[in-house]
Protein backbone atom coordinates (compact mmCIF):
# COMPACT_ATOMS: atom_id res chain seq x y z
CA UNK A 1 0.00 0.00 0.00
CA UNK A 2 0.99 3.66 -0.44
CA UNK A 3 1.38 6.04 2.15
CA UNK A 4 -0.67 8.32 1.00
CA UNK A 5 -3.70 5.62 -0.33
CA UNK A 6 -5.17 3.44 3.18
CA UNK A 7 -7.28 0.91 2.28
CA UNK A 8 -8.47 -2.03 5.36
CA UNK A 9 -10.76 -4.71 6.03
CA UNK A 10 -10.97 -5.06 10.10
CA UNK A 11 -13.19 -6.50 12.45
CA UNK A 12 -12.09 -4.35 14.86
CA UNK A 13 -14.39 -0.73 15.86
CA UNK A 14 -13.59 1.61 13.27
CA UNK A 15 -12.33 5.50 14.73
CA UNK A 16 -13.41 8.38 12.94
CA UNK A 17 -10.85 10.44 13.72
CA UNK A 18 -8.04 7.52 13.50
CA UNK A 19 -8.81 7.10 10.16
CA UNK A 20 -9.28 11.31 9.35
CA UNK A 21 -5.26 11.68 10.93
CA UNK A 22 -4.35 9.00 8.19
CA UNK A 23 -5.30 11.73 5.22
CA UNK A 24 -4.63 14.78 7.32
CA UNK A 25 -1.87 17.18 5.33
CA UNK A 26 -1.15 20.17 6.43
CA UNK A 27 -1.32 20.99 2.07
CA UNK A 28 -4.52 19.76 2.33
CA UNK A 29 -7.54 22.38 3.54
CA UNK A 30 -10.00 20.07 3.08
CA UNK A 31 -11.20 16.55 4.33
CA UNK A 32 -14.22 15.01 4.00
CA UNK A 33 -15.64 11.59 5.18
CA UNK A 34 -18.18 9.05 4.85
CA UNK A 35 -19.66 7.00 7.77
CA UNK A 36 -22.15 4.07 7.10
CA UNK A 37 -23.87 2.98 10.50
CA UNK A 38 -25.85 0.00 10.86
CA UNK A 39 -29.70 1.45 11.67
CA UNK A 40 -31.60 -0.06 13.57
CA UNK A 41 -35.26 -0.58 11.53
CA UNK A 42 -35.02 -1.88 8.03
CA UNK A 43 -38.44 -2.33 6.45
CA UNK A 44 -40.21 -2.18 9.59
CA UNK A 45 -38.13 -5.19 11.08
CA UNK A 46 -36.36 -4.94 14.15
CA UNK A 47 -32.40 -5.05 13.24
CA UNK A 48 -29.90 -6.63 15.99
CA UNK A 49 -26.91 -7.20 14.47
CA UNK A 50 -25.53 -6.81 10.98
CA UNK A 51 -22.56 -9.48 9.70
CA UNK A 52 -20.35 -8.82 7.25
CA UNK A 53 -17.93 -11.11 5.24
CA UNK A 54 -15.42 -10.20 2.41
CA UNK A 55 -13.27 -11.51 0.36
CA UNK A 56 -10.36 -9.63 2.42
CA UNK A 57 -7.31 -9.43 -0.17
CA UNK A 58 -9.62 -8.90 -3.52
CA UNK A 59 -11.79 -6.53 -1.68
CA UNK A 60 -8.58 -4.30 -0.83
CA UNK A 61 -7.51 -4.73 -4.48
CA UNK A 62 -10.78 -3.36 -5.67
CA UNK A 63 -10.63 -0.18 -3.50
CA UNK A 64 -7.43 0.60 -4.23
CA UNK A 65 -8.49 0.11 -8.23
CA UNK A 66 -11.36 2.58 -7.39
CA UNK A 67 -9.37 4.89 -5.32
CA UNK A 68 -6.87 4.77 -8.66
CA UNK A 69 -9.77 5.32 -10.99
CA UNK A 70 -10.72 8.57 -8.27
CA UNK A 71 -7.64 9.60 -9.05
CA UNK A 72 -7.54 10.12 -12.36
CA UNK A 73 -10.72 12.22 -12.08
CA UNK A 74 -9.28 14.74 -8.99
CA UNK A 75 -6.70 15.78 -7.12
CA UNK A 76 -6.52 14.23 -4.28
CA UNK A 77 -3.92 14.26 -1.36
CA UNK A 78 -4.58 11.01 0.45
CA UNK A 79 -7.61 8.89 0.99
CA UNK A 80 -8.75 6.33 3.26
CA UNK A 81 -11.40 3.33 3.33
CA UNK A 82 -11.97 1.18 6.13
CA UNK A 83 -14.47 -1.36 6.18
CA UNK A 84 -15.48 -3.56 8.89
CA UNK A 85 -16.02 -7.16 8.95
CA UNK A 86 -17.95 -9.65 11.25
CA UNK A 87 -20.92 -8.82 13.64
CA UNK A 88 -21.55 -5.03 14.20
CA UNK A 89 -23.76 -4.33 16.35
CA UNK A 90 -26.61 -1.51 16.07
CA UNK A 91 -25.42 1.95 15.57
CA UNK A 92 -21.52 0.93 14.96
CA UNK A 93 -19.61 2.14 12.11
CA UNK A 94 -19.85 -0.24 9.03
CA UNK A 95 -17.96 1.45 6.99
CA UNK A 96 -15.91 4.79 6.85
CA UNK A 97 -14.52 6.68 3.74
CA UNK A 98 -11.91 9.81 4.32
CA UNK A 99 -9.92 12.13 1.87
CA UNK A 100 -8.22 15.36 1.53
CA UNK A 101 -7.46 17.53 -1.00
CA UNK A 102 -5.89 20.94 -1.25
CA UNK A 103 -10.09 22.76 -2.44
CA UNK A 104 -13.22 20.92 -0.72
CA UNK A 105 -14.89 20.21 -4.12
CA UNK A 106 -13.18 17.13 -5.10
CA UNK A 107 -12.64 15.64 -1.77
CA UNK A 108 -16.12 15.84 -1.39
CA UNK A 109 -16.84 14.51 -5.01
CA UNK A 110 -14.19 12.16 -3.98
CA UNK A 111 -15.79 10.67 -1.11
CA UNK A 112 -19.32 10.06 -3.25
CA UNK A 113 -17.69 8.32 -6.04
CA UNK A 114 -15.66 5.77 -3.51
CA UNK A 115 -18.42 5.08 -1.27
CA UNK A 116 -20.80 4.49 -4.97
CA UNK A 117 -18.55 2.11 -6.33
CA UNK A 118 -17.41 -0.14 -3.09
CA UNK A 119 -21.32 -0.69 -2.73
CA UNK A 120 -21.09 -1.35 -7.00
CA UNK A 121 -17.81 -3.49 -6.68
CA UNK A 122 -16.48 -4.31 -3.60
CA UNK A 123 -16.85 -7.97 -2.51
CA UNK A 124 -18.10 -7.66 0.53
CA UNK A 125 -21.81 -9.09 2.05
CA UNK A 126 -24.18 -7.99 4.46
CA UNK A 127 -26.06 -9.91 6.19
CA UNK A 128 -29.06 -8.64 8.35
CA UNK A 129 -30.16 -10.38 11.43
CA UNK A 130 -33.40 -10.00 12.68
CA UNK A 131 -35.08 -10.95 16.06
CA UNK A 132 -36.81 -13.82 13.42
CA UNK A 133 -34.22 -14.50 11.29
CA UNK A 134 -31.63 -13.12 9.13
CA UNK A 135 -31.43 -12.22 5.34
CA UNK A 136 -28.34 -11.22 2.99
CA UNK A 137 -28.74 -8.12 1.24
CA UNK A 138 -28.28 -6.65 -2.14
CA UNK A 139 -27.30 -2.68 -3.08
CA UNK A 140 -29.78 -1.42 -5.60
CA UNK A 141 -26.20 -0.46 -7.16
CA UNK A 142 -25.12 -3.92 -7.48
CA UNK A 143 -23.43 -5.14 -10.86
CA UNK A 144 -25.35 -7.65 -12.94
CA UNK A 145 -23.95 -10.89 -14.21
CA UNK A 146 -23.30 -10.35 -17.92
CA UNK B 1 -1.21 -35.98 -9.14
CA UNK B 2 -4.12 -34.09 -11.22
CA UNK B 3 -3.68 -30.33 -11.80
CA UNK B 4 -6.16 -28.39 -9.39
CA UNK B 5 -7.74 -25.17 -9.18
CA UNK B 6 -9.73 -23.57 -6.22
CA UNK B 7 -12.70 -22.36 -5.60
CA UNK B 8 -14.31 -20.14 -2.75
CA UNK B 9 -17.85 -19.62 -1.88
CA UNK B 10 -19.00 -16.31 -0.54
CA UNK B 11 -22.66 -15.02 1.43
CA UNK B 12 -25.39 -16.76 -0.55
CA UNK B 13 -23.14 -19.26 -2.66
CA UNK B 14 -21.07 -20.04 0.78
CA UNK B 15 -24.58 -20.92 2.70
CA UNK B 16 -25.78 -22.75 -0.53
CA UNK B 17 -22.12 -25.32 -0.29
CA UNK B 18 -21.86 -25.16 3.28
CA UNK B 19 -18.27 -24.58 2.62
CA UNK B 20 -15.79 -21.92 1.85
CA UNK B 21 -13.99 -23.12 -0.53
CA UNK B 22 -12.95 -26.12 -2.24
CA UNK B 23 -10.16 -27.59 -4.58
CA UNK B 24 -11.76 -28.70 -8.24
CA UNK B 25 -8.92 -30.93 -10.64
CA UNK B 26 -9.29 -30.11 -13.98
CA UNK B 27 -9.87 -32.68 -16.45
CA UNK B 28 -7.45 -34.43 -17.66
CA UNK B 29 -7.36 -34.49 -21.45
CA UNK B 30 -7.37 -30.45 -21.13
CA UNK B 31 -5.85 -28.03 -18.45
CA UNK B 32 -8.33 -25.85 -19.38
CA UNK B 33 -11.79 -25.03 -18.47
CA UNK B 34 -14.02 -22.24 -19.98
CA UNK B 35 -16.61 -20.28 -17.57
CA UNK B 36 -19.38 -22.19 -19.09
CA UNK B 37 -17.90 -25.46 -18.36
CA UNK B 38 -17.22 -24.45 -15.08
CA UNK B 39 -20.84 -23.25 -14.37
CA UNK B 40 -21.98 -26.85 -15.30
CA UNK B 41 -19.53 -28.22 -13.15
CA UNK B 42 -20.35 -26.09 -10.35
CA UNK B 43 -24.52 -27.01 -10.92
CA UNK B 44 -23.60 -30.97 -10.99
CA UNK B 45 -21.91 -30.79 -7.86
CA UNK B 46 -23.84 -28.37 -5.86
CA UNK B 47 -27.79 -28.29 -7.13
CA UNK B 48 -28.67 -25.54 -4.61
CA UNK B 49 -25.48 -23.44 -5.75
CA UNK B 50 -27.56 -23.65 -9.40
CA UNK B 51 -29.95 -20.60 -8.79
CA UNK B 52 -27.35 -18.63 -7.32
CA UNK B 53 -25.23 -18.47 -10.19
CA UNK B 54 -27.73 -16.89 -12.38
CA UNK B 55 -26.99 -13.60 -10.43
CA UNK B 56 -23.41 -14.21 -9.52
CA UNK B 57 -20.08 -13.03 -11.07
CA UNK B 58 -16.81 -14.87 -11.43
CA UNK B 59 -13.55 -13.35 -9.95
CA UNK B 60 -10.32 -15.25 -11.13
CA UNK B 61 -7.32 -14.50 -9.20
CA UNK B 62 -9.55 -11.40 -7.82
CA UNK B 63 -10.63 -9.99 -11.26
CA UNK B 64 -14.16 -9.57 -12.50
CA UNK B 65 -14.58 -11.58 -15.64
CA UNK B 66 -17.12 -11.53 -17.81
CA UNK B 67 -18.99 -14.27 -18.93
CA UNK B 68 -18.34 -13.67 -22.53
CA UNK B 69 -14.83 -13.45 -21.72
CA UNK B 70 -12.57 -15.40 -24.01
CA UNK B 71 -10.73 -16.57 -20.54
CA UNK B 72 -10.35 -20.07 -19.36
CA UNK B 73 -9.94 -21.36 -15.56
CA UNK B 74 -6.40 -22.85 -15.42
CA UNK B 75 -4.16 -24.75 -12.78
CA UNK B 76 -4.00 -23.02 -9.73
CA UNK B 77 -6.01 -20.17 -10.65
CA UNK B 78 -8.06 -18.82 -7.75
CA UNK B 79 -11.59 -18.54 -8.86
CA UNK B 80 -14.38 -16.96 -6.49
CA UNK B 81 -18.06 -16.66 -6.94
CA UNK B 82 -19.19 -13.53 -6.47
CA UNK B 83 -23.01 -13.48 -5.43
CA UNK B 84 -24.61 -9.50 -5.67
CA UNK B 85 -22.70 -7.42 -3.24
CA UNK B 86 -24.13 -5.74 -0.69
CA UNK B 87 -20.92 -3.85 1.02
CA UNK B 88 -21.38 -0.48 3.05
CA UNK C 1 -31.70 26.10 18.41
CA UNK C 2 -33.45 22.79 17.50
CA UNK C 3 -32.49 19.36 18.87
CA UNK C 4 -31.52 18.30 15.43
CA UNK C 5 -29.85 21.49 14.01
CA UNK C 6 -26.31 22.48 15.80
CA UNK C 7 -24.53 25.81 14.97
CA UNK C 8 -21.88 27.68 16.79
CA UNK C 9 -19.39 29.99 16.37
CA UNK C 10 -16.54 29.38 19.17
CA UNK C 11 -13.11 29.84 20.35
CA UNK C 12 -12.76 26.65 21.18
CA UNK C 13 -10.66 23.88 19.05
CA UNK C 14 -12.98 21.97 17.50
CA UNK C 15 -13.38 17.96 17.55
CA UNK C 16 -14.72 16.11 14.82
CA UNK C 17 -15.69 13.05 17.02
CA UNK C 18 -17.62 15.70 19.13
CA UNK C 19 -19.87 16.66 16.29
CA UNK C 20 -20.03 13.33 14.21
CA UNK C 21 -21.75 12.71 17.93
CA UNK C 22 -24.52 15.39 18.08
CA UNK C 23 -25.78 14.07 14.44
CA UNK C 24 -25.28 10.80 14.79
CA UNK C 25 -28.96 8.95 15.41
CA UNK C 26 -30.10 5.15 15.28
CA UNK C 27 -32.44 5.59 12.27
CA UNK C 28 -29.74 7.68 10.21
CA UNK C 29 -27.55 5.21 8.41
CA UNK C 30 -24.53 7.66 6.59
CA UNK C 31 -23.20 10.44 8.28
CA UNK C 32 -21.19 12.70 6.21
CA UNK C 33 -18.59 15.30 6.99
CA UNK C 34 -16.69 18.16 5.92
CA UNK C 35 -13.40 19.53 7.09
CA UNK C 36 -11.86 22.47 6.69
CA UNK C 37 -8.31 23.18 7.60
CA UNK C 38 -5.57 26.05 7.77
CA UNK C 39 -3.09 25.12 5.11
CA UNK C 40 0.48 26.29 5.82
CA UNK C 41 0.95 27.58 1.75
CA UNK C 42 -0.82 29.92 0.40
CA UNK C 43 0.08 31.53 -3.27
CA UNK C 44 3.56 30.21 -1.93
CA UNK C 45 3.62 32.49 0.97
CA UNK C 46 4.21 30.57 4.40
CA UNK C 47 1.23 31.22 6.59
CA UNK C 48 1.64 31.60 10.45
CA UNK C 49 -1.82 31.51 11.36
CA UNK C 50 -5.32 32.56 10.77
CA UNK C 51 -7.64 35.04 12.22
CA UNK C 52 -11.54 34.64 12.44
CA UNK C 53 -13.14 37.45 12.67
CA UNK C 54 -17.43 36.85 12.88
CA UNK C 55 -20.87 38.59 13.37
CA UNK C 56 -21.64 36.02 15.80
CA UNK C 57 -24.76 36.22 15.88
CA UNK C 58 -25.75 37.08 12.47
CA UNK C 59 -23.15 34.18 11.50
CA UNK C 60 -25.59 31.81 13.38
CA UNK C 61 -28.43 32.86 12.08
CA UNK C 62 -27.61 32.56 8.30
CA UNK C 63 -26.09 29.15 8.87
CA UNK C 64 -29.43 28.25 10.85
CA UNK C 65 -31.02 29.53 7.45
CA UNK C 66 -29.25 27.85 5.01
CA UNK C 67 -29.71 24.46 7.27
CA UNK C 68 -33.24 25.06 6.82
CA UNK C 69 -32.78 25.95 3.07
CA UNK C 70 -31.22 22.49 2.65
CA UNK C 71 -34.00 20.27 4.56
CA UNK C 72 -36.08 21.52 2.01
CA UNK C 73 -33.91 19.91 -0.81
CA UNK C 74 -33.12 17.10 1.06
CA UNK C 75 -34.51 14.75 4.02
CA UNK C 76 -31.65 15.07 6.76
CA UNK C 77 -31.92 13.66 9.90
CA UNK C 78 -29.57 15.83 12.05
CA UNK C 79 -27.07 18.43 11.09
CA UNK C 80 -23.93 20.48 12.75
CA UNK C 81 -22.23 23.57 11.87
CA UNK C 82 -19.38 24.72 14.06
CA UNK C 83 -16.92 27.58 12.56
CA UNK C 84 -13.99 28.51 15.17
CA UNK C 85 -13.17 32.24 15.84
CA UNK C 86 -10.08 34.12 16.97
CA UNK C 87 -6.77 32.65 16.28
CA UNK C 88 -6.21 28.87 14.55
CA UNK C 89 -3.19 27.86 13.82
CA UNK C 90 -2.01 25.80 10.68
CA UNK C 91 -2.92 22.12 10.91
CA UNK C 92 -6.01 23.15 13.11
CA UNK C 93 -9.91 23.00 11.98
CA UNK C 94 -11.53 26.25 11.69
CA UNK C 95 -14.89 24.71 10.11
CA UNK C 96 -16.69 21.00 10.38
CA UNK C 97 -20.08 20.69 8.84
CA UNK C 98 -21.11 17.05 9.95
CA UNK C 99 -24.92 15.49 8.47
CA UNK C 100 -26.79 12.55 9.17
CA UNK C 101 -29.63 11.07 6.68
CA UNK C 102 -31.19 7.45 6.31
CA UNK C 103 -29.51 7.47 3.06
CA UNK C 104 -25.84 8.59 2.10
CA UNK C 105 -27.08 10.91 -0.82
CA UNK C 106 -29.04 13.30 0.77
CA UNK C 107 -26.07 13.82 3.59
CA UNK C 108 -23.33 14.04 1.06
CA UNK C 109 -25.38 16.34 -0.83
CA UNK C 110 -26.28 18.76 1.94
CA UNK C 111 -22.30 18.84 3.57
CA UNK C 112 -21.54 20.21 0.22
CA UNK C 113 -24.80 22.61 -0.18
CA UNK C 114 -24.22 23.92 3.53
CA UNK C 115 -19.77 24.62 3.03
CA UNK C 116 -20.66 26.45 -0.50
CA UNK C 117 -23.23 28.53 1.28
CA UNK C 118 -21.70 28.82 4.13
CA UNK C 119 -18.00 30.13 1.98
CA UNK C 120 -20.88 32.44 0.39
CA UNK C 121 -23.47 34.02 2.59
CA UNK C 122 -22.05 33.63 6.92
CA UNK C 123 -20.78 37.00 7.73
CA UNK C 124 -17.05 35.47 8.84
CA UNK C 125 -13.51 36.96 7.76
CA UNK C 126 -10.28 35.12 7.92
CA UNK C 127 -6.99 36.69 8.22
CA UNK C 128 -3.78 34.77 7.04
CA UNK C 129 -1.16 35.75 9.03
CA UNK C 130 2.31 35.57 6.82
CA UNK C 131 5.92 35.78 8.40
CA UNK C 132 5.96 39.30 6.45
CA UNK C 133 2.55 40.76 6.94
CA UNK C 134 -1.14 39.49 7.19
CA UNK C 135 -4.29 39.91 4.70
CA UNK C 136 -7.98 39.67 4.62
CA UNK C 137 -9.02 36.74 2.42
CA UNK C 138 -12.45 37.26 0.32
CA UNK C 139 -14.47 33.72 -0.81
CA UNK C 140 -14.74 33.34 -4.67
CA UNK C 141 -18.18 32.82 -3.94
CA UNK C 142 -18.56 35.88 -2.06
CA UNK C 143 -22.04 37.93 -2.59
CA UNK C 144 -21.76 40.68 -4.30
CA UNK C 145 -23.02 44.16 -3.56
CA UNK C 146 -26.05 44.66 -6.06
CA UNK D 1 -31.97 62.92 22.99
CA UNK D 2 -31.51 62.34 19.52
CA UNK D 3 -32.54 59.09 18.31
CA UNK D 4 -29.85 56.96 17.33
CA UNK D 5 -28.73 53.38 15.90
CA UNK D 6 -25.46 51.17 15.78
CA UNK D 7 -23.30 50.21 13.21
CA UNK D 8 -21.18 47.72 13.31
CA UNK D 9 -17.90 47.38 11.34
CA UNK D 10 -15.95 44.13 10.92
CA UNK D 11 -12.81 43.18 8.80
CA UNK D 12 -11.23 46.00 6.89
CA UNK D 13 -14.09 48.27 7.65
CA UNK D 14 -12.68 47.34 11.27
CA UNK D 15 -9.45 48.36 10.15
CA UNK D 16 -10.60 51.05 8.29
CA UNK D 17 -12.81 52.97 11.22
CA UNK D 18 -10.22 51.71 13.57
CA UNK D 19 -13.44 51.11 15.50
CA UNK D 20 -15.77 47.89 15.81
CA UNK D 21 -18.98 49.89 16.26
CA UNK D 22 -20.51 53.42 17.04
CA UNK D 23 -23.89 54.92 17.27
CA UNK D 24 -24.89 57.32 15.21
CA UNK D 25 -27.59 59.78 15.60
CA UNK D 26 -30.50 60.03 13.02
CA UNK D 27 -30.91 63.60 11.64
CA UNK D 28 -33.71 65.33 14.02
CA UNK D 29 -35.58 66.60 10.95
CA UNK D 30 -36.29 62.86 9.97
CA UNK D 31 -36.58 59.24 12.00
CA UNK D 32 -35.75 57.37 8.78
CA UNK D 33 -32.65 56.95 6.88
CA UNK D 34 -32.54 55.26 2.80
CA UNK D 35 -29.16 53.25 2.45
CA UNK D 36 -27.64 55.80 -0.48
CA UNK D 37 -27.81 58.38 2.78
CA UNK D 38 -25.99 56.30 5.22
CA UNK D 39 -23.61 55.41 2.16
CA UNK D 40 -23.04 58.84 1.95
CA UNK D 41 -22.70 59.35 5.92
CA UNK D 42 -20.27 56.57 6.54
CA UNK D 43 -17.65 58.07 3.64
CA UNK D 44 -17.86 61.76 5.40
CA UNK D 45 -17.38 59.92 8.80
CA UNK D 46 -14.56 57.64 7.32
CA UNK D 47 -12.77 58.55 4.78
CA UNK D 48 -11.00 55.17 4.29
CA UNK D 49 -14.20 53.25 4.40
CA UNK D 50 -15.05 54.70 1.29
CA UNK D 51 -13.33 52.26 -0.99
CA UNK D 52 -14.80 49.08 1.29
CA UNK D 53 -18.34 50.51 0.92
CA UNK D 54 -18.06 49.71 -2.85
CA UNK D 55 -18.09 46.39 -2.56
CA UNK D 56 -19.67 45.83 0.89
CA UNK D 57 -23.14 44.66 1.92
CA UNK D 58 -25.52 46.25 5.16
CA UNK D 59 -27.31 43.89 6.99
CA UNK D 60 -29.93 45.40 8.81
CA UNK D 61 -31.11 43.52 12.49
CA UNK D 62 -28.90 40.62 10.64
CA UNK D 63 -30.51 40.19 7.59
CA UNK D 64 -28.76 41.29 4.17
CA UNK D 65 -30.65 44.00 2.55
CA UNK D 66 -30.02 45.20 -1.32
CA UNK D 67 -29.30 48.85 -1.89
CA UNK D 68 -31.97 49.06 -4.39
CA UNK D 69 -34.48 47.31 -1.54
CA UNK D 70 -37.02 50.54 -0.42
CA UNK D 71 -35.81 49.82 3.04
CA UNK D 72 -35.04 52.38 5.81
CA UNK D 73 -32.66 52.77 8.81
CA UNK D 74 -35.00 53.31 11.84
CA UNK D 75 -33.79 53.80 15.25
CA UNK D 76 -32.58 51.32 17.80
CA UNK D 77 -31.50 49.45 14.45
CA UNK D 78 -28.42 47.24 14.12
CA UNK D 79 -26.60 48.19 10.45
CA UNK D 80 -23.42 46.16 10.10
CA UNK D 81 -21.05 46.84 6.82
CA UNK D 82 -20.17 43.46 5.70
CA UNK D 83 -16.75 43.15 3.81
CA UNK D 84 -17.10 40.61 0.96
CA UNK D 85 -16.82 37.47 3.47
CA UNK D 86 -13.95 34.58 3.80
CA UNK D 87 -15.50 32.11 6.10
CA UNK D 88 -14.57 28.04 5.69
Amino acid sequence: MSNRDFVKLTSEPLILQDIVDLVKDDGAGAISTFNGTTRNIFEEKSVIRLEYEAYVPMAEKVLLDIISEARTKWDLTKTAIFHRTGIVPVGETSVIVAVSSVHRKESIHAVEFLINHLKEKAPIWKKEVYSDGSVWKENAENRRKC
Amino acid sequence: MSKEFTILYYATARDATKMSSEKIPLPSQSPFMSLKDLTMLLKERHKKLAPILEYSLYAINMEYVENDQAILVKEGDEVAVIPPVSGG
